[in-house]
């Protein structure tokens, strides 16, 4: 029983670890319509920014920002000088393409600046466990947890109830529409993009602790994060919220219960069994993948 | 030869056999109802327009019948078999052409593998068959060029054969898609608001070009410009609202009331 | 067959690779493929270290036959058996090197033997899986243990030593830790230890807490980590930690690496391993070594640094004895007739080319450093 | 259809000479001059090059091809980008591995009956993931390749875990032994031009030009009668043929077959190769793999400095000349042809 709760409470707080991951991967496909596979990378990069700044004896809660600052610039001149030129309007063929290449990139990039080995990154959190009513969380996750919940809850907020916010999701309902009622898309394209790249550095930036600092760690991450958004309904923001808690939840489960091996199968299992159900997903549109 | 309303009516009443009929076709996406109750009959040989203000739903009822979107409630008959729920390109081989307003034609291909593609569904040829010249392969060959030969005669696009269709000038375009559409020799023909954003002349030479290819065949428009209609149509069908307002020759149909305070109230373009 | 297959490629290629016979003023060259990109390039870093360390040695001291300087040429195995082909199949034929060292990853060395085998000297450092010199093969040498080697030797300690009555097993799925756990299997059952609980888990994972959750609710006396990738092994052992850890913790022998230790951050202290190579173990050769590579890089020399320096050290002195650098008939014999000075001792290398350590030594982590406790003789 | 073409050239106006994007216009180069060009260059490079190095890599080139053309019928064919390709070069490689050393096979069988299971995977996973695009595909397909991965890792009975398969017996084509370089290579290379010629015969039969009218339009092509959802199957079931017989005559190369045979770095290769040389030209993925595989061999360079270059050019080639080496080369002739005062097209 204690196993099963103990569990269940990995899951939930894995999952908070995931939504992190994928919110940013989800917004950018459900604004630009773009399947982000250099999330990874700028992943890692916020990792990378983390590890300099604790480095530098910066206090971790004050990196923090300072990393999402980072990879959020680095985002917006990857937006103006690839993503806009390249990508917009086109289907996902040259995405998809142009964005692997550019993560590759920035791996190389990483590997040749900080070289292969795995870099520790100091938090706080990062040696201490909590135990609730006989239930141990480690720090770093239960820190995690709340982050994700407060800035996830925020981003929503801001989503629903900021001008720019509805904005973003006037032109993910309907670009053209937007344009028609003189909403600036390529301003709001871009933002959305900065977005969705600074979440992942705000990612890399929380998990760097628990997984160190090392210039593939973003490859596994997006395995994930591809996972969970799909299974939520790649561009739909609450389908991914719900997709990485079960996520989180069914990797838990599987790992005591069923087979440790076999795991990373599970994920893309249920994926396909998903989209056999709902070919959008959980809480997917069908105008977002149709031809 | 050109119908005037006149003998389009007698034709009407005389006709028996009908190309299409649509008997209270609804369609709702979501919440949003786009047809409601939506009946109509297009005989055999007519040339048969379909206006109504913008959003009234004619692009929906134009879908609908040629199958690309299914209804939610109604039977589409077309040439006298029930294409409600089949499959687009089956009836698309039965027998259905029609052009579309913006993605008109393949626009990577020269004119001439246009017409190609155009051709599939008469095509009967293997990949083997196609390496060793089976004879399926060349009568699908000879058929081809010469089926070609003829489309691009009556739509005058010999000239631009070679040229790809992206470079080609818009009215150009249009009538390549023509083209295309009559590659598969249709009975019958949809056109999607074709004079869309034509000059004078474009518009004058592709209502000589449906004239000249109307005869034998049954032609359904979607148009905004009443020019056409009016020049084209025997009998137009007056959407609202998605719902049908009058049946009636085009000269006809602005005289209804319902019809003059729709067109009034919507801002056309 | 195997054998006669590759004869027939070794007389094929020999024809390209022996043009413009060398003079005496001509460096040997000793070609090392290495994963130098990618997620395995961390193990290449070590290799070329060890190796460039080797090197300035030899040359310092003029080199061997008579002053032909050694030179030693890089290439990127990728990680992957077509990337060791593509490696060696170029340093052969392309930058004609007189032998061929390096290798990590052993399904890539693996790959590596078939084009090697019978055709050019073929050194392996730090790859550890028995099947490589299994088949045996005239040419081919390995100069760390094999898993089975250190395996016996860890094992014997752990069951007549640490004496658990019951051990948890966690660890990546990959030829090398399956073999351990096959091993432990074996030595346990011996002396009919349980083993209650056997996780092994993909190249992708990088969170542990179920799996540490549920062995822990099994309440093992014992764990057994076999995770030979740096950064993710820091990670297990930070979360093992953070779930309030096992009254016994060891890891796989020859994987324990500083690259695994400083990650960590404290994590593994109190882990127990074995290893056939210590910085404090005691000899003069072994101080000069670790005093040459501190004064080099300026850290310490792990077990991946010192293969790879014996590795191209050995290959140098050989070809010296022999006095050819061509005949491999002629070095293979010699390297096999004689003892080899290292800084862990004489190495002698048996009929499958496998050299054996004089001694295995039990180590601790303490202060985030190996602290040796115990020495076993090597079996 | 090779007649119209030509007959198409001579009376249109020379417009119809310039080389374009579209696939009819890329076999419109006089296929049998390019085939005999192609035999006599092979047969040259066989015969003449002597550094078995060069031949090898040149044998191992022609066989990673078949693998770039097989992804080039996804992406040039359908506009999909299939990441999860390298589960059929896999299973080409394992089911000669299998084949040859669990049941003894000799290698032709081992590579047919692989080809075989490549097919039948194809159709159970079209089945699945055909009816998405995009993105959708892409990740999806992508997926699938991480499951197989796992499955060969963890199935040991049946792949050897994760050493995988070695000690292969002596491996022959029509008793030519693959060890041989010049053997390995003379397989390869008749093998790739025959797939070339099937290719061209493909392009240009009813299934080719129905292929290349849903990519270019798919709404248009259903409403001229063609089964997307069939022609989608059709082209994924040959490219999963194709890759399997890729990844059978990669295995005399490596001598060994590894889980990581199914990681998504294969299949990342492939595409840049295709990319490189231009996914509309029918031997663009061709020319990408001369490229990738010879050049980096010379370039010596840090191998991360050049994964960077490599990703860099890849970006610029989209941003710039998402029709490969192929556009920008055709793009150079046109202008040459201006220049030199030949008639305008357009």
């Amino acid at each position: 029983m204690d196993l099963l709760l103990q569990t269940l409470a990995n899951g939930i707080v894995l999952g908070a670890g995931y939504a992190v991951i994928s919110v940013g991967l989800t917004l950018v496909f459900g604004i630009l319509h773009i399947a982000n596979f250099a999330h990874g990378a700028f992943f890692a990069l916020g990792a990378y920014v983390m590890f300099l700044m604790i480095s530098l004896h910066v206090p971790y809660l004050v990196a923090l920002p300072v990393a999402v600052a980072v990879v959020a610039i680095v985002g917006f001149a990857t937006e103006t000088t690839i993503v806009r030129r390249s990508l917009y309007g086109e289907g996902h063929h040259g995405s998809i393409i142009v964005t692997f290449a550019l993560g590759q990139a920035m791996v190389a990039a990483l590997l040749l600046i900080f070289g292969p080995d795995p870099h520790p990154v100091g938090s706080p959190f990062g040696q201490s466990t909590l135990s609730i009513f006989g239930l141990m969380i480690a720090g770093q996750r239960a820190f995690i947890f709340v982050i994700s919940v407060l800035v996830l809850s925020g981003f929503g907020v801001w989503l629903r109830y900021s001008t720019k916010g509805q904005q973003i999701l006037a032109v993910a309902q309907n670009p053209r529409g937007a344009l028609y009622s003189g909403i600036n898309v390529p301003m709001i394209r871009s933002v959305s993009f900065v977005l969705g790249v600074a979440a992942a550095g705000l990612a890399g930036g929380l998990l760097a602790p628990i997984v160190t600092a090392y210039p593939t760690m973003g490859h596994s991450t997006l395995i994930t994060g591809f996972t969970v958004v799909i299974l939520g309904g790649m561009g739909s923001i609450s389908g991914a919220m719900l997709g990485s808690l079960l996520m989180g939840l069914a990797n838990a489960l599987f790992e005591t219960y069923v087979s440790v091996s076999w795991t990373p199968a599970l994920g893309w299992v249920l994926v396909i069994a998903v989209l056999l159900l709902w070919p959008q997903g959980l809480r997917g549109r069908a105008e977002l993948y149709r031809h | 030869m050109h119908k005037t309303p006149a003998d389009a009516s007698t034709q009407a009443t005389a006709a028996t056999e009908f190309a299409v009929r649509a008997s209270d076709i609804h369609k709702r996406y979501g919440g949003v109802t786009a047809l409601d109750g939506v009946s109509l009959t297009v005989n055999a040989g007519e040339i048969f327009g379909i206006i109504g203000p913008n959003g009234a739903g004619k692009s929906t009822l134009f879908d609908v019948l040629c199958g690309i979107t299914k209804a939610t409630s109604g039977k589409v008959e077309v040439l006298g078999q029930d294409v409600t729920r089949m499959s687009p390109h089956l009836v698309a081989r039965s027998g259905v052409a029609r052009t579309f307003q913006r993605t008109a034609v393949f626009g990577e291909a020269t004119v001439f593998d246009n017409l190609l593609y155009g051709r599939h569904s008469s095509f009967r040829h293997s990949v083997i068959g196609r390496i060793f010249r089976s004879p399926a392969y060349r009568n699908d060959h000879g058929a081809f060029e010469a089926k070609a030969r003829e489309v691009l005669a009556v739509t005058g696009l010999g000239e631009d054969r070679g040229r790809l269709a992206s470079v080609l000038a818009y009215g150009v375009q249009r009538r390549l898609a023509v083209a295309v559409a009559l590659m598969s020799e249709p009975k019958i023909l949809f056109l999607d608001e074709p004079a869309a954003g034509m000059n004078g002349r474009e518009t004058d030479d592709f209502i000589a070009l449906i004239r000249l290819i109307a005869p034998g065949r049954t032609i359904v428009i979607v148009e905004h410009d009443m020019a056409v209609i009016k020049s084209l149509c025997g009998r137009a069908l007056v959407v609202v609202d998605g719902r049908p307002v009058v049946v009636d020759a085009p000269d006809q149909v602005f005289k209804h009331a319902e019809v003059i305070s729709a067109y009034l109230g919507a801002d056309d373009d | 067959m195997q054998l006669h297959f590759t004869r027939a490629l070794g007389a094929l290629m020999l024809g390209s690779c022996l043009i413009a016979p060398a003079t005496a003023a001509d460096p040997v060259k000793i070609g090392i493929a290495a994963p130098l990109s990618g997620g395995a390039a961390t193990y290449g870093h070590d290799v070329k270290r060890g190796a460039e360390l080797a090197a300035d040695k030899i040359n310092e001291k003029g080199g061997i036959l008579g002053g032909r300087k050694i030179e030693l040429i890089f290439e990127d195995d990728k990680g992957t058996p077509q990337g060791g082909v593509a490696a060696v199949q170029k340093l052969i034929s392309v930058n004609r090197v007189n032998a061929i060292t390096g290798g990590t990853n052993s399904s890539v060395v693996l790959a590596e033997t078939s084009i090697t085998r019978s055709r050019i000297l073929h050194v392996n450092g730090a790859a550890q899986a028995d099947a490589i010199t299994d088949q045996g093969s005239p040419w081919l040498f390995q100069i760390n243990n094999t898993v089975s080697a250190n395996s016996r030797s860890f094992n014997a300690y752990i069951t007549d030593v640490l004496k658990p009555k019951t051990v948890a097993y966690m660890g990546e799925n990959t030829e090398f830790n399956k073999t351990v756990l096959e091993l432990l299997r074996v030595s346990l059952k011996a002396k009919n230890i349980e083993i209650i609980n056997v996780s092994t888990y993909d190249a992708d994972t990088n969170d542990f807490t179920s799996i540490i959750t549920k062995i822990k609710s099994l309440k093992p006396d014992l764990l057994y980590v076999s995770d030979a990738y740096p950064a993710r092994a820091a990670q297990l052992w930070k979360q093992v930690r953070q779930l309030g850890g096992f009254p016994k913790e060891v890891t796989s022998p020859g994987v324990v690496t500083p690259g695994m230790m400083n990650p960590s951050e404290g994590a593994m202290d109190g882990v127990i391993t074995g290893e056939i190579f210590v910085v404090s173990s005691p000899g003069e050769a072994n101080k000069k070594f670790v005093d040459d590579y501190r004064k080099k890089w300026n850290v310490d020399p792990g077990k991946g640094n010192l293969v790879s320096y014996e590795a191209v050290i050995l290959i140098a002195a050989a070809m010296d004895k022999a006095g050819t650098v061509s005949d491999y008939e002629k070095i293979s014999k010699t390297i096999r007739d004689n003892k080899w000075a290292s800084p862990r001792g004489e190495l002698s290398f048996d009929a499958k080319g496998r050299a054996t350590a004089l001694n295995f030594y039990i180590q601790q982590v303490k202060g985030g450093k190996l602290v040796q406790i115990d020495q076993v003789k090597s079996n | 259809m090779p007649d119209l073409p030509t007959e198409a050239a001579m009376t249109a106006p020379p417009a119809a000479a310039i080389p374009t994007l579209a696939g009819a216009q890329g076999s419109r180069v006089r296929p049998l001059a390019a085939l005999g060009v192609a035999i006599v260059a092979a047969v040259l490079f066989g015969t003449l090059v002597t550094n078995s190095f060069i031949v090898t890599i040149a044998g191992y080139t022609c066989a990673f091809s078949l693998f770039a053309l097989s992804i080039n019928i996804m992406l040039g064919g359908l506009g999909e980008v299939p990441l999860g390709q390298c589960v059929f070069f896999g299973i080409g490689g394992y089911g000669v591995g299998i084949g040859m050393i669990k049941f003894g096979l000799p290698f032709e069988l081992a590579a047919a009956l692989s080809m075989a299971v490549s097919v039948a995977a194809a159709a159970l996973i079209g089945a699945l993931t055909l009816r998405l695009t995009g993105a959708y595909f892409s990740i999806v397909s992508w997926g699938l390749s991480g499951v197989a991965l796992v499955a060969a890792l963890n199935l040991t009975d049946v792949t050897g875990g994760p050493l995988g398969m070695y000690g292969f017996p002596p491996i022959t084509v029509a008793s030519i032994p693959l060890a041989n370089p010049r053997g390995y290579f003379f397989v390869t290379v008749t093998v790739l031009i025959l797939a070339v010629l099937l290719l061209h015969a493909v392009r240009d039969s009813r299934f080719g030009a129905a292929m290349e009218s849903v990519r270019q339009n798919r709404h248009l092509a259903q409403s001229v009668g063609v089964d997307i959802f069939r022609q989608r199957l059709k082209a994924f079931l040959l490219s999963a043929t194709l890759a399997a017989l890729g990844g059978a005559l990669c295995v005399p190369y490596a001598q060994i077959v590894t889980p990581e045979i199914f990681s998504v770095g294969n299949t990342v290769d492939a595409l840049l190769m295709v990319l490189l040389g231009g996914s509309q030209l029918l031997v663009g993925p061709i020319i990408g793999a001369v490229i990738f595989t010879v050049i980096p061999h010379y370039l010596e360079l840090d191998p991360n400095v050049r994964i960077l270059l490599f990703s860099t050019a890849i970006v610029l080639i989209m941003i710039f000349a998402p029709g490969g080496l192929h556009q920008i080369s055709s793009a150079l002739i046109r202008r040459f042809k201006r220049k030199s005062g030949a008639q305008d097209p357009r």
